[in-house]
């Protein structure tokens, strides 16, 4: 048999932060392996150096002409560039996070920062995946971590309840988006998303493969809704969040969305874009679902990480709709949308983590009560948040759903804009619900925040971006856009 | 001969035998999880039908990576279960509630 | 194509035949009298103390866990094993970082201890 | 009928029951067993369609270890006997019926109009020298290398995670240490000691 293979080393350069972290994992690894109990912070130091080094090399890569390497199955483009740079910066603020949290609650494990690093591995394969193999393992290997995440707290009964609820339903949704692969494999004869995008867009498309590239698109949006947890398929968010270490709450709930909508670009957009009026009309049912519900059921409750599940929920659903549009800057106004949902949902863990101690979660609504006369300084940092989240117009949460709105507007879905607005009214209901607490209710016990100067600070500055950048969102707003 | 529609309809019967089983198990784990492989093996099925219909071997590279995939998670799956037998003493959950509000 | 599955068939056949013939030559032909006292259990005279089926030690599931992971990584072994000398060193460099990662795993799980057998 | 198609059938009748049998079972060992038998099926309708190295697979790795890892935690936590089916009829019926609209709706779109033989014809035989997994091989460690190395991370995860959940560091367990056994010297294990007995004198 002639090999005819060919492979050429130098195109590896393109892949060089997927290279360099996966060989600081190895060494993170095996370092923390032979650490005495007393240099745990060492591991813990390795992570952040690596993640920070590994966002220069993708920085390095913005600009870089569309590659295509490892026989089409790895693409680089800006999104993909700019998407890696978002994820290492967001993990890294994660990390600072749930270091004070991993130490209150003795979690502090040398495992926790490798699984980590091993999801965000995993989220850069799905970012850069051009083929639905390498999507699919992307996803798995994210997926995996996060599983063994969650139950890394394994004296707790919700953590393991919560981490077998996600399995169980994540197994279930890889079924079927493999389930719908396959019909598309069937009928392009390829699993490359080239290929099937040139098949797809094809003018003499027959009826014949428009249908079963159709039934196959069923299951993936199906999958790719269960992964972004839009209803109806929402059933394991609340659960997962609430049963999670609030530190994994804080990384899954946010970085993982990144890598989500990548994904679903990547075989929506990129692959079967000529598709889109089939699967825009799924999309907008679970969009407006998933936004009334996430707004509605948030009002009920008394739990503040099963609250921002819901308001994921409602979230999630204002990022599907700007890809109901099906316009290039409704896509950009999405991409933007998430990128501040991570942004400020980081912010908001970050404030629930700050106020935990060696047995308080402060995970009740209730135990932010009083917050401004106790510590008025980080009041108002979640103050900024909570305002963000409700969409009040400063904070930057209010361009996104404002760029959201416009584009469906612009699109002609001036029907669907209305019911959003709506609902996004009703959502700031709960959201001055923790206002209330925090400023005008008194709190029986004292809150003592006692987390290190450095988290202090990243959250400070997190919070107070979210009102810089919302006074000048434009450039942020062009950023998002050009990837497309 | 036999048509590739047989095979696919076959294996459409199988993925629905295996929704249908997660349906009515939902508090069994065990079985949930065995259901979830039913899944996996009528997709693996239907890739390998269309492979072979096709002529082009991706389709079996595909589902020997699903196969893979699919024991590690087994793995893990069973870890976290003996993990939530150890900490209540029974496997019983159901994992598809969220009547919780 | 399917010829050449013949002899498995065969071979199929003949297994079934020698496990089910030899118990049914027996059912046939052997007498049966059973009766009270030869159908009850015992167990040096007593009935039996407990169930039959013997629950497991938790401790023995990570090395069964740690058996299926190395069983795939066999799985990913044997078709390079086939073609390796067609591959060249480029499938030499691909099959040496696969098992530098699972060697790492292995590494990890010795200095763990979970290979230790008490 | 061909003998190709005996076979498509026998199989697939295999597949379908045993499949129906794991789902309706009350016995989760029993349930193992079936779906080893549907592994059985599917690996033989595997081997029908030409793909001999998936089949073995299959085999070897689900059979032999999977279900095995399944038949060891059922045996290890107690639940063969401790059937969990309390709520198991209320939702059959309605079950059943999703079922049959769905199955009903995806042999519409996947039937003969689609994929029969006339659409998609049946491609020829390979010869008997055809070896599935040379030609697998040959592209798997070529063209799908980096779906290859991901799948070492995705092993590598695994393991990690498996030994993070399950595996306990106890401090006071038991252990043989060697090194320890073989550097033992006499004087580490035996005291002599002089006791003056006080029954000494009254012997």
């Amino acid at each position: 048999m002639m090999n005819t293979f060919q492979f050429d080393t130098a195109l590896l350069l393109v892949a060089l932060p997927e290279i360099f972290l996966l060989s600081s994992i190895v060494v993170i690894l095996l370092v923390d392996l032979f650490l005495t109990k007393g240099f745990k912070q060492v591991t813990y130091y390795l992570t952040q150096f690596s993640l920070f080094i590994t966002g220069l090399l993708a920085f390095n890569l913005i600009g870089h002409p569309e590659t295509v390497i490892f026989s089409n199955s790895f693409v680089l483009d800006n999104m993909a560039s700019v998407f890696k740079v978002f994820m290492m910066g967001a993990t890294m603020v994660a990390m600072v996070y749930s270091r004070h949290y991993l130490t209150q609650h003795s979690l502090f494990r040398g495992e926790y920062f490798v699984l980590v690093l091993l999801s965000v591995l995993g989220m850069m394969v799905m970012v850069s995946g051009y083929s639905l193999l390498t999507l699919y393992l992307g996803l798995e290997i994210l997926s995996l971590s996060l599983y063994t995440l969650i139950a890394i707290a394994r004296e707790r009964s919700g953590a393991i309840e919560a981490a077998l609820k996600y399995f169980v339903l994540g197994a279930i949704a890889s079924g079927l988006l493999l389930y719908g692969m396959s019909m598309i494999y069937g009928i392009s004869g390829s699993l490359n998303i080239s290929e099937i995008s040139a098949f797809a867009s094809d003018a003499n498309l027959g009826s014949r493969e428009t249908l079963i590239i159709n039934f196959g698109l069923v299951f993936l949006v199906i999958g790719i809704a269960f992964k972004l947890g839009a209803v109806p398929f929402h059933m394991w968010v609340p659960d997962v969040y609430q049963g999670s270490p609030t530190s994994v709450t804080m990384f899954l709930s946010t970085v993982p969305k990144i890598a989500a909508v990548a994904m679903l670009v990547r075989i929506l957009i990129d692959g079967l874009g000529a598709m889109h009026p089939y699967w825009s009309d799924l999309f907008m049912v679970l969009a407006l679902l998933s936004i009334a519900l996430g707004s509605v059921v948030a009002l009920m409750q008394t739990n503040i990480k099963r609250m921002l599940a819901y308001s994921t929920i409602s979230h999630v659903g204002f990022i599907m709709l700007g890809f109901v549009t099906g316009v290039v800057t409704g896509y950009g106004a999405a991409t933007f949308y998430v990128l501040v949902y991570v942004f400020m949902s980081l912010a908001a863990f970050g404030i629930i983590i700050l106020l935990n101690k060696k047995g308080f979660e402060a995970d009740q609504i209730s135990d932010y009560k009083g917050l401004s006369k106790h510590s008025p300084w980080f009041a108002l940092m979640m103050l900024i948040v909570i305002l963000s989240m409700a969409g009040v117009p400063p904070m930057l949460g209010f361009y996104s759903k404002f760029f959201i709105l416009q584009q469906l507007v612009s699109a002609g879905f001036v029907t669907i804009a209305i019911i959003a607005v709506v609902f996004a009214v009703i959502s700031a209901y709960y959201y001055l619900q923790i206002i209330k607490s925090m400023y005008f209710e008194d709190s029986e016990k004292e809150i003592v925040v006692s987390a290190p100067m450095d988290m202090k600070l990243i959250l400070s500055i997190n919070a107070i971006l979210i009102l810089v950048i919302g006074l000048f969102p434009d450039f942020w707003m062009k950023l998002a856009l050009s990837l497309f | 001969m036999v048509s590739l529609s047989d095979y696919l309809i076959l294996s459409a019967v199988i993925f629905c035998i295996g929704l249908v089983g997660i349906f009515i198990n939902r508090t069994n784990i065990i079985t949930l999880l065995m259901c979830v492989e039913l899944i996996l093996v009528a997709v693996n099925t239907n890739f390998i039908a269309f492979s072979h219909f096709l002529g082009n071997e991706a389709g079996q590279i595909f589902v020997f990576f699903i196969l893979t995939v699919a024991a590690a998670e087994v793995a893990i799956g069973l870890a976290i279960l003996t993990l939530l037998f150890r900490n209540k003493g029974s496997i019983n959950v159901d994992v598809t509630n969220s009547l919780k509000g | 194509m399917l010829e050449n599955y013949l002899p498995i068939m065969v071979f199929i056949f003949l297994g079934i035949a020698f496990g089910v013939g030899p118990m049914l030559i027996g059912y046939l032909l052997g007498p049966s009298k059973p009766d009270e006292e030869k159908n009850s259990q015992f167990e040096c005279g007593f009935p039996a103390f407990d169930d039959s089926r013997m629950y497991f030690n938790i401790r023995y599931y990570l090395v069964a866990i740690l058996f299926i992971l190395f069983d795939l990584e066999v799985a990913f072994v044997f078709p390079w094993a086939v073609v390796q000398s067609d591959l060249g060193w480029f499938g030499f460099i691909a099959m040496s970082v696969f098992l530098f990662l699972l060697v790492v795993g292995f590494v990890f799980e010795w200095k763990k201890g979970a290979l230790e057998w008490e | 009928m061909t003998f190709d198609q005996i076979l498509f059938y026998v199989f697939s009748f295999w597949f379908i029951a045993s499949s129906l049998a794991m789902i309706f079972s009350r016995n989760a060992a029993k349930a193992v067993l079936f779906l080893i038998l549907s592994f059985f099926s599917a690996a033989s309708i595997w081997i029908l369609l030409e793909a001999e190295f998936l089949a073995i697979t299959l085999i070897l790795v689900y059979v032999g270890a999977v279900m095995v890892l399944f038949l060891f935690v059922i045996k290890m936590l107690n639940i063969d006997k401790s059937t969990l089916r309390a709520k198991f009829a209320g939702y059959l019926p309605l079950g059943l019926i999703v079922a049959a609209i769905i199955i009903a709706e995806m042999t519409l779109v996947l039937g003969g109009n689609q994929f029969g033989l006339d659409v998609v014809a049946a491609p020829a035989r390979h010869a008997a020298d055809y070896s599935n997994i040379t030609v697998l091989a040959m592209q798997l460690y070529t063209t799908y290398v980096y779906p290859f190395e991901l799948a070492a991370v995705l092993l590598l995860i695994a393991i990690i995670a498996a030994i993070t959940l399950v595996h306990r560091n106890e401090l006071n367990r038991k252990k043989q240490s060697i090194s320890e056994q073989v550097n033992v010297q006499a004087k580490d294990r035996v005291r002599l000691v002089s006791i003056n007995s006080p029954n000494k004198e009254n012997k």
